[in-house]
């Protein structure tokens, strides 16, 4: 398929277009320009859905489109520099893509009924469009730079919707939050940038793999790290920040001050997505760099922690936070494991899940007016459509079969165990492996409290029950929900009912997902001979593979080994096998506790009281960074410095020499006065007196006083001059 | 010869002329005067940018007269890609002061004549090309600057205006050394003050002796130059008395201080200090690198530390600046692009910055978030001036460095630059970007969220002019940002020429 | 006979008596002498070196000079005393410190 | 012989007529009875007078350099250049006089007698080409500035001043004769150029006695000028002086000293023979520290004309670096920056001599908001203050840059530093007073007597050339190039 500008460039300009008519007409337009907004990103996903079908149809791992243009060219003489800005799609780009603008098209469609009625509903959607812009920008950016500028802007707009209600005190401090956060990672992203544009030239996805596969990055260091470690490193903490992993986590679960569906849209399809989809992106670059252990761990730590707080939840959405980022703590293992196929398909499945979890309760929180689990329970019978769309995304998170979360999740936690039992790496990945499985049992339990808080048992709070108006199907709140739904099934990702290969469906694309969505790592040497081409919009969509690839696997490898497919698959099967056993506990374990009663979670809530405390004070992190770093460390030092500058700098040694000229002048004025006047004249007197007894002792005078001085100064020039 | 630089110099001279005999009382006349010769001004800068030739990295539209003949001074005027992008913020923003001056009532007269003296001295500094008329419109430019901040300043305002004329005076003086010991140097023939003619590293071998002492003249003059641009900058540790002095001007006085006056320190450097003595430039490079990244942790610091806005605001300025400093003293095609940017577009998002707080402070009387006692000064912003808010968050994300905004693309550039000769003075600073995000938001949290108060209630949303004079500079913040190239194209072959000088001496 | 030396010993006396006078003494009619030596002083050198050292007569015809402006001084500056007397009453110079910061 | 001695007197027309203008006033003094009337009369004579000098100056102006009376005095183009400064200094200082209260209320034409006077001994010390010359003028000068000083004769502090003067005046002269009558002894001659070729030679003790005998004559010459360590008698005496005189001390016996400095320099210290260096470095010194302490001095000064007595020792040190050159470049600086300091020093105490007018005193307070009242005044005040400091485009920078431009051209860049610092600090007592016209709020004053709209147009029009020079500079300096000192071998 020959693509053009004009075939690609809708899916960000679409939704961007939008944000620019909303933002400069929106008050003008009717219903405050939602439409165009809905519209814009339905465009995209028409354009997305169009290259879906063309990568599929072509349904080759070498396939993929890079167009580029000049921004901006400050060569001069031999100082050669430009920066050149495109779109890189390849298979996991068009899924991406696709993904994201379907979700957020089902997001958007739902806000216009869940915002509707707000005081600023135009200014929301003139916010979700560039948001979804962002992301569409983002996983179309060829290069590191405009990945980080979209990155930016997804921030800002996250910032702008956290703080969507302005007029609460919280929600500024939200925002802040969100955005601070972030910010510590992607001023390290930033720095891994600059690293690899340093090393390779230029920070465009092909050149930087092409560097990789060449082996461009060994031999540098940065203050007396390896390079690729440094970049790596810097790289994955631009992760941590965007996707919530440990220790900056923080910021997710405050997010959610911001209206539903913009909390649907961040823990869904564009920010934190985003975070992963950069790891993904530069994943030769962690091998190469030897991180994959430590993402590993960190995947693991968020996946388990994030897990145990959500189990005492009882804010709706805060429960579905907690889960997001445990969720995409199961990605980061994965791709700490190098489940690299499965940690995309998760972020994939968990996206369409975790859009209609939140859209549900979204709808939930619409009816009943509140978000407290404890105040409601019984609400299936009112909310039908909501119920059953919220209990096919549980189960899909749960991991239970023939949902989509059990085939990407469980192929993670397949590939954890392989890496830490069988694929001869000692115990470096058995701690993530054994969190990842802790997690994947407290993931269905929490999931089912949830809905067995909110949805079954006998209403808690007649009032808001009564409250509650029983739900229609109605084409913007609960048609997306149930569009999403049907998405939750694994089938559409595994090509087979169960997702190990059994009862197959796609045919000859049967396994289709993991097929096209190849390892970089494994397909580098496409790169290998990578050269850039000349300016403007090159026509290459194919690259040849070069005829004979000198390029092999660099010996010594650091990422998790998986050479040995046997294993592999068998390891697959006995993680199935154990998670489903897994599942089925807790989901019995959370039956017998919120549905039939005969566990009392106040047994446990006594018996891990301590543990319970720091849950609730979620491990104690706010308080350390705001707390204890921000309130008593920076705040701190800043008024001291800056009492230091003014107080001290600026007052002592700089008007100082005010001071200093003063001082001067008075003590000449007092060398004058007691130096000359006393000990000179007086001395004088009795030097007098020793040579001519006949004078008194006289006293000073004066005008005397500068005769000394004259006479004084003389004698010592006189004394230095000859 | 072309009278286009004679006309952008002296129209503003005429305007003040004008508002000068305009009889008593006519104070509205006095506005108009004064804002049709800004706008004309600022149509004949775009002119001029219209006549530039991008392609050409030397100085173009050269005027030249002589002055005194005997010294081989001259009137010489001249401006190449580092000169145009100042000269068209120095057009822009002055016609957006006199239009934000419209409230002053303060011996109105006095007021414009000085803004329009102002202009046109900070045109001679950016268009001299001799060091003597460099030196006169760089002295020149502080009369103005003392009367406009000591009389229609805010309750300090002599402290800060004595303070700002005596450091710049202390500076420029020992500059005056320098530049007269290069008049000497030369030999006094024709081209001794001709900036250009001095450029190229002729004095690297020469000595002088002071205080019984013999120095490198190269290395000596260096820092004679530097201790004067330095100051304008201000970079740490000769930034106190920017604080003072942005505290005290009144609005349009501050919007001209951070947006031009503190380029003509930078600018000094990328015309004056570094072709001049390259191989001293080159090896203080990593001095002015690192007090570059204090300035941006140290200002970063100290602004989030205040409750004054505006203070806060000039503290931002140093920080900003000091990202200048670096991009210059990586010396490198990017850093030095991207210093030059980050010139025009601090000029610009700064500029927003200190223009909101103006408009704000004319409803409020105060620029306190948090008042000296613990109450709240302003707070809730956001819920009752929305149009305020949007244009407000537009600066101060511009000045934050958000990507798709002005601010963004030149501090990149400046990092990518300064990243291939100081690794670790990178990693420092990329910290202050993070810092700078915080006392941003810190303040904007502070200052826009919450309930309104009933004194916050009582504020009137932006008004027509109010939004007529930002909406250029928004423009120019979002345009530049999204597509830098035009101002970008202006500068690269003038920066480029100049990194290839200082790479032979490297 | 007297010789050159002779002649500078007691000019340099008068000079440095003169001196001491001009310090030590805290009547100012008394300081005006001490001037008035210290022309003398002068005045002698001129003298002497016009005889003694120099072959021409511009020591003489300094020293008229001298003489005559010497006079001129003590009359203004007696003038001024007398005033000031006349004003303050005293001629004691410790008392003329009114012009201080 | 005694023929052409009396047709030199051709070329001493100048002086001849300021000491007919002196007779003359004298002369209408007694000859008026009507006080009133005489008072503008006088007046008028002196206008008169001092105007005819001037264009005798001017006419000189191009003539060959000679030297005048068997080589006592040398008629060249510096000399007649420094004079015609001069002149034109104690016009201004006139016009002053005529405006002050304190010489109108106690005197008619005594001042301007006077100033005739000491203007005829400054222009005698300008051109002085021997010791004895030398010594006249400078005794002359002094002699009735002793006079000068106690003019408000009802005044205790301005005769205790007087007395001081006189005093400190005979004990400088009196060291100075002494200094010159050793001079005599060990040269053989009272002729500078006599001198000037016997200083390689000299060796041994008698190198050392020289080096003592010239330290001795400096003390007069230095304390002429007020230079350090010989300034301490001039606060005292500025202040006590009524303002006209105090403003006509900054003037004319400053500059009639610096110009004998530099042609004693020039002349007899031109080479570079072990004295030379001596008496170089011994200025540098005195230059150095004369500038310091005059402006740390200034620093704290509550009265306007105390201030402005110490920022004049400041500017002599200024005027001594341009000695320390001792080459046609420092000349010219100095020709160039004693005319712009003329005019600013005549505008600044024209300005505190009306505020004193009205007040009664000079202390700075009273110049608070005067730009309210007087924006013409307080603005040229201002224009004349920052020109004092050296702030472009005014003289006093153009001023200063030549000076420093002079001795960077020597490689004197330590002097140049501390030059450029010091113009820092002076610039600080400058600026407060320009804040306190300008920025403070006056206190709802009165207007001032006597400063009538002619007053507001001199103080306008003194500034104007500060302005002018400051821009147009070319052509007085090109002017100055030719004023070469002449040195008679």
């Amino acid at each position: 398929m020959d693509y053009t500008i004009l075939s690609i460039a809708p899916i960000f300009l679409a939704p961007f277009t939008a944000f620019v008519i909303n933002a400069f007409f929106g008050k003008k337009l009717p219903r405050q320009g939602d439409w165009v907004s809905v519209l814009g990103i339905g465009i995209a996903f028409l354009f997305a859905f169009r290259i879906f079908i063309d990568f599929y149809s072509t349904y080759s791992t070498e396939y993929y489109i890079h167009k580029y243009f000049t921004w901006f060219d400050l060569s001069y003489g031999e100082n050669l520099f430009k920066i050149d800005l495109g779109i890189y799609i390849d298979n996991m780009g068009a899924i991406m893509l696709l993904m994201v603008t379907g979700v957020a098209f089902f997001i958007h469609l739902f806000s216009t009924w869940y915002m509707w009625g707000d005081v600023r509903y135009g200014k929301f959607f003139t916010l979700m469009s560039l948001f979804t812009s962002g992301m569409l920008g983002l996983v179309l950016s060829d290069n590191l730079l405009s990945m980080f500028i979209f990155w930016e802007i997804m921030g800002f707009c996250s910032y702008s919707l956290i703080g969507f209600y302005f007029e609460k005190e919280k929600a500024g401090y939200a925002s802040i939050k969100a955005f601070m956060t972030t910010r510590v990672g992607d001023v390290f992203f930033l720095l891994g940038i600059l690293a690899i544009w340093h090393t390779v030239g230029n920070v465009s996805l092909p050149d930087i793999y092409a560097a990789i596969a060449n082996g461009s990055f060994e031999g540098h260091t940065v203050i007396g790290i390896s390079l690729a470690t440094f970049a790596g490193f810097c790289i994955f903490c631009g992760t941590i920040g965007k996707s919530a992993q440990f220790p900056l986590q923080v910021w997710l679960p405050d997010a959610m001050m911001g209206p539903t569906p913009c909390s649907a849209l961040i823990h869904a399809a564009t920010m934190v997505a985003a975070g992963v989809y950069l790891s993904l992106r530069m994943y030769p670059l962690m091998v190469a760099g030897g991180l994959t252990p430590f993402i590993a761990m960190i995947g693991g730590i968020t996946a388990f922690g994030a897990a145990t707080i959500a189990l005492i939840q009882t804010d709706l959405k805060a429960v579905l936070a907690y889960s997001t980022i445990s969720q995409l703590g199961y990605m980061v293992l994965g791709v700490g494991v190098g489940a690299y196929n499965a940690a995309f398909m998760h972020l994939i499945t968990h996206a369409v899940f975790k859009a209609c979890l939140f859209l549900s309760a979204g709808s939930v929180i619409h009816s009943v007016h509140t978000q407290e689990m404890p105040e409601m329970g019984g609400l299936r019978h009112k909310l039908k459509f909501t119920w059953i769309a919220m209990w096919c995304c549980t189960l899909a998170i749960s991991g239970v079969p023939f949902f989509s979360g059990f085939v990407s999740k469980d192929r993670i936690l397949g590939d954890a165990l392989y890496v830490a039992l069988h694929a001869g790496q000692g115990f470096t990945y058995m701690i993530p492996a054994a969190l990842g499985f802790i997690g994947a049992f407290l993931t269905p339990f929490y999931m089912c409290r949830m809905m067995f808080l909110t949805f079954h048992g006998k209403p808690r709070d007649q009032h808001v029950y009564d409250h509650c108006h029983a739900e229609h199907l109605k084409i913007n709140q609960n048609v997306p929900l149930l569009i999403l739904s049907i998405f939750t099934l694994g089938v559409f990702f595994s090509g087979s009912l169960t997702g190990q290969g059994f009862v197959k469906i796609f045919g000859s694309k049967n396994e289709w997902f993991k097929v096209l969505v190849a390892s970089p790592t494994e397909s580098l040497d496409k790169f290998a001979y990578y050269t850039r081409e000349e300016l403007g919009w090159s026509d290459t969509n194919e690259k040849e593979k070069p005829e004979h690839s000198e390029y092999e696997h660099q010996s010594g490898f650091a990422g998790p080994n998986h050479e040995n497919h046997e294993g592999l698959h068998h390891a697959h099967v006995e993680g199935a096998f154990g998670s489903i056993i897994i599942v089925a506990c807790s989901i019995f374990f959370a039956f017998l506790m919120y549905i039939r009663r005969s566990i009392d979670p106040a047994r446990f809530v006594n018996m891990f009281s301590v543990w319970v405390k720091a849950l609730k004070n979620k491990y104690y992190f706010d308080h350390l960074y705001i707390d204890v770093i921000i309130q008593k460390g920076l705040l701190k030092f800043n008024n001291a410095l800056a009492w230091f500058d003014m107080g001290i700098y600026d007052r002592f040694a700089i008007d100082g020499w005010e001071a200093v000229s003063r001082v001067g002048y008075k003590s000449s004025n007092w060398f004058d006065r007691i130096v000359v006047d006393k000990i000179g004249v007086d001395g004088t007197a009795v030097a007098t007196n020793i040579f001519n007894i006949v004078l008194r002792l006289i006293q000073s005078g004066k005008i005397q006083t500068y005769f000394i001085v004259l006479i004084f100064m003389l004698v010592t020039f006189v004394a230095v001059l000859t | 010869m072309s009278g286009i630089l004679n006309l952008i110099l002296w129209l503003p001279v005429v305007g003040m002329i004008g508002v000068l005999v305009t009889p008593k009382g006519k104070d509205q006349l006095v506005r108009y005067i004064s804002l049709g010769a800004t706008a004309l001004t600022f149509i004949v800068t775009i002119l001029l940018y219209l006549r530039f030739d991008e392609s050409n990295p030397n100085v173009q539209q050269v005027f030249q007269v002589p002055w005194i003949e005997q010294f081989h001074i001259n009137y010489a005027l001249g401006i190449d890609g580092i000169s145009l992008p100042m000269i068209l913020l120095t057009g822009l923003l002055f016609f957006i002061c006199i239009l934000s001056s419209w409230t002053i009532t303060k011996s109105v007269k006095a007021y414009f004549a000085l803004l329009l003296m102002l202009e046109s001295s900070v045109f001679g500094v950016f268009m001299s090309l001799d060091f003597f008329l460099f030196y006169v419109y760089w002295e020149v430019m502080l009369l103005p600057m003392f009367f406009l901040i000591g009389i229609w300043g805010g309750e300090n305002r002599e402290y800060a205006a004595v303070k700002f004329f005596l450091y710049t005076f202390f500076g420029s003086i020992v500059m005056l050394v320098g530049i007269i010991a290069l008049y000497y140097a030369t030999g006094k023939g024709p081209d001794s003050f001709s900036i250009l003619a001095l450029q190229g590293g002729h004095f690297t071998d020469m000595t002088v002796n002071v205080f019984g002492t013999d120095f490198s003249f190269e290395k000596l003059f260096f820092w004679s130059m530097f201790l004067g641009f330095a100051i304008k900058v201000p970079i740490f540790p000769f930034h106190t008395w920017l604080p003072h002095a942005h505290v005290q001007a009144p609005t349009a006085v501050s919007v001209i201080l951070a947006g031009v006056l503190l380029k003509m320190g930078t600018y000094g450097f990328l015309r004056i200090a570094f072709p001049i003595f390259p191989s001293a430039a080159v090896e203080y490079s990593t001095a002015i690198a690192i007090l570059g990244v204090i300035s941006v942790i140290y200002g970063a610091f100290c602004a989030m530390a205040q409750n004054d806005v505006k203070k806060l605001v000039a503290y931002s300025s140093v920080s900003h600046m000091g990202f200048v400093m670096m991009g210059l003293a990586a010396m490198t095609i990017q850093g030095m692009n991207g210093a030059v940017l980050q010139m025009f577009n601090h000029g610009t998002s700064t500029a927003m910055m200190f223009l909101m707080i103006g408009v704000i402070y004319e409803r409020s009387h105060h620029r306190w978030i948090v008042r000296p006692d613990g109450t709240k000064g302003y707070g809730g912003i956001a819920a009752h001036l929305p149009r305020y808010t949007v244009v407000f968050i537009i600066g101060m994300f511009a000045s934050l460095g958000l990507p798709g905004l002005s601010g963004f693309i030149s501090e990149a550039l400046i990092f990518l630059g300064i990243y291939q000769r100081f690794t670790t003075i990178t990693v420092i600073a990329v910290l202050g970007l993070l810092i700078g995000a915080a006392y941003l938001l810190w303040m904007y949290k502070r200052m826009f969220f919450g309930e309104p108060s009933d004194e916050v209630k009582s504020y009137s949303d932006m008004n027509a002019r109010e939004v007529f004079y930002m909406v250029p500079l928004c423009i120019a913040v979002i345009v530049f940002g999204v597509y830098p190239a035009p101002i970008l194209n202006i500068m690269k072959s003038s920066v480029g020429q100049l990194v290839e000088l200082m790479a032979q001496f490297q | 006979m007297i010789s050159l030396v002779s002649y500078l010993a007691i000019s340099l006396l008068l000079f440095f008596i003169g001196l001491t006078l001009m310090i030590a003494r805290k009547n100012i009619v008394a300081i005006l002498l001490g001037i008035e030596l210290i022309l003398n002083a002068a005045a002698l050198n001129f003298v002497a070196y016009s005889r003694f050292a120099a072959s021409n007569i511009d020591g003489h015809i300094f020293s008229l000079f001298v003489i005559v402006i010497a006079a001129a001084e003590a009359a203004v500056g007696l003038a001024i005393v007398i005033h000031y007397f006349q004003l303050k009453e005293t001629i004691h110079i410790d008392e003329a410190t009114e012009l201080r910061n | 012989m005694k023929l052409a001695l009396l047709a030199n007197i051709s070329f001493y027309i100048p002086e001849l007529i300021a000491i007919l203008t002196m007779c003359s006033l004298l002369f209408f003094e007694a000859a008026y009875s009507d006080e009133e009337r005489k008072r503008t009369f006088v007046y008028i004579v002196g206008l008169i007078g001092l105007a005819v000098c001037m264009i005798m100056l001017v006419a000189n102006l191009g003539t060959e350099p000679k030297s005048l009376f068997a080589k006592a005095v040398v008629i060249d183009n510096f000399s007649t250049s420094m004079k015609m400064i001069m002149v034109l200094g104690t016009l201004g200082t006139f016009y002053i006089s005529y405006k002050s209260n304190d010489i109108y209320e106690s005197l008619k034409s005594e001042y301007l007698v006077m100033a005739v006077g000491v203007l005829v001994g400054g222009m005698l010390l300008a051109s002085a080409n021997n010791m004895l010359t030398l010594y006249l003028g400078v005794e002359t000068l002094s002699i009735l500035s002793y006079v000068m000083t106690s003019m408000k004769r009802k005044d205790s502090l301005s005769t205790e001043a007087g007395m001081k003067y006189a005093l400190y005046g005979g004990i400088t002269a009196g060291v100075m004769l002494f200094g010159i009558s050793h001079l005599y002894g060990i040269f053989g001659s009272i002729h500078f150029a006599e001198i000037a070729a016997a200083i390689p030679a000299l060796e041994g003790a008698k190198l050392t006695a020289a080096i003592v005998a010239f330290l001795l004559f400096f003390v007069g010459l230095g304390y002429k000028v007020a230079a350090f360590p010989f300034h301490m008698w001039s606060p005292d005496v500025y202040q006590g002086s009524p303002i006209p005189v105090t403003a006509f001390f900054s003037i004319v016996p400053k500059l009639a000293g610096i110009a004998a400095i530099v042609r004693v320099s020039t002349t007899l210290f031109g080479g570079d023979s072990s004295m030379s260096l001596t008496w170089i470095a011994f200025l540098k010194v005195t230059a150095i520290m004369t500038m310091t302490v005059g402006n740390i001095s200034a620093l704290n000064q509550e009265s306007v004309k105390r201030m402005l007595a110490f920022s004049s020792i400041g500017h002599v040190g200024m005027l001594l670096m341009g000695v320390i050159v001792m080459n046609e470049m420092g000349t010219n600086a100095i020709l160039y920056y004693a005319l712009i300091y003329m005019f600013m020093t005549l505008t600044a105490f024209l300005v505190t001599c009306l505020v004193s007018n009205r007040y009664g005193s000079d202390k700075m307070v009273y110049f608070r908001g005067l730009v309210n009242e007087h924006p013409l005044m307080a603005i040229s005040f201002t224009i004349i203050l920052f020109s004092l400091a050296g702030v472009p485009p005014f003289g006093g920078f153009i001023a200063k840059f030549n000076i420093i431009s002079a001795a960077i051209d020597s490689k004197l860049y330590t002097i140049s530093f501390i030059a450029a610092i010091n113009s820092v600090i002076a610039l600080y007592y400058y600026l407060r007073l320009a804040k306190t016209m300008i920025l403070d709020p006056s206190d709802g004053k009165d207007q001032l007597r006597g400063a009538s709209f002619v007053s507001h147009l001199v103080v306008a029009g003194l500034t104007i050339p500060v302005i002018l020079l400051g821009i147009f500079w070319g052509k007085i300096y090109h002017l100055y190039s030719f004023a070469k000192l002449y040195i008679d071998s």
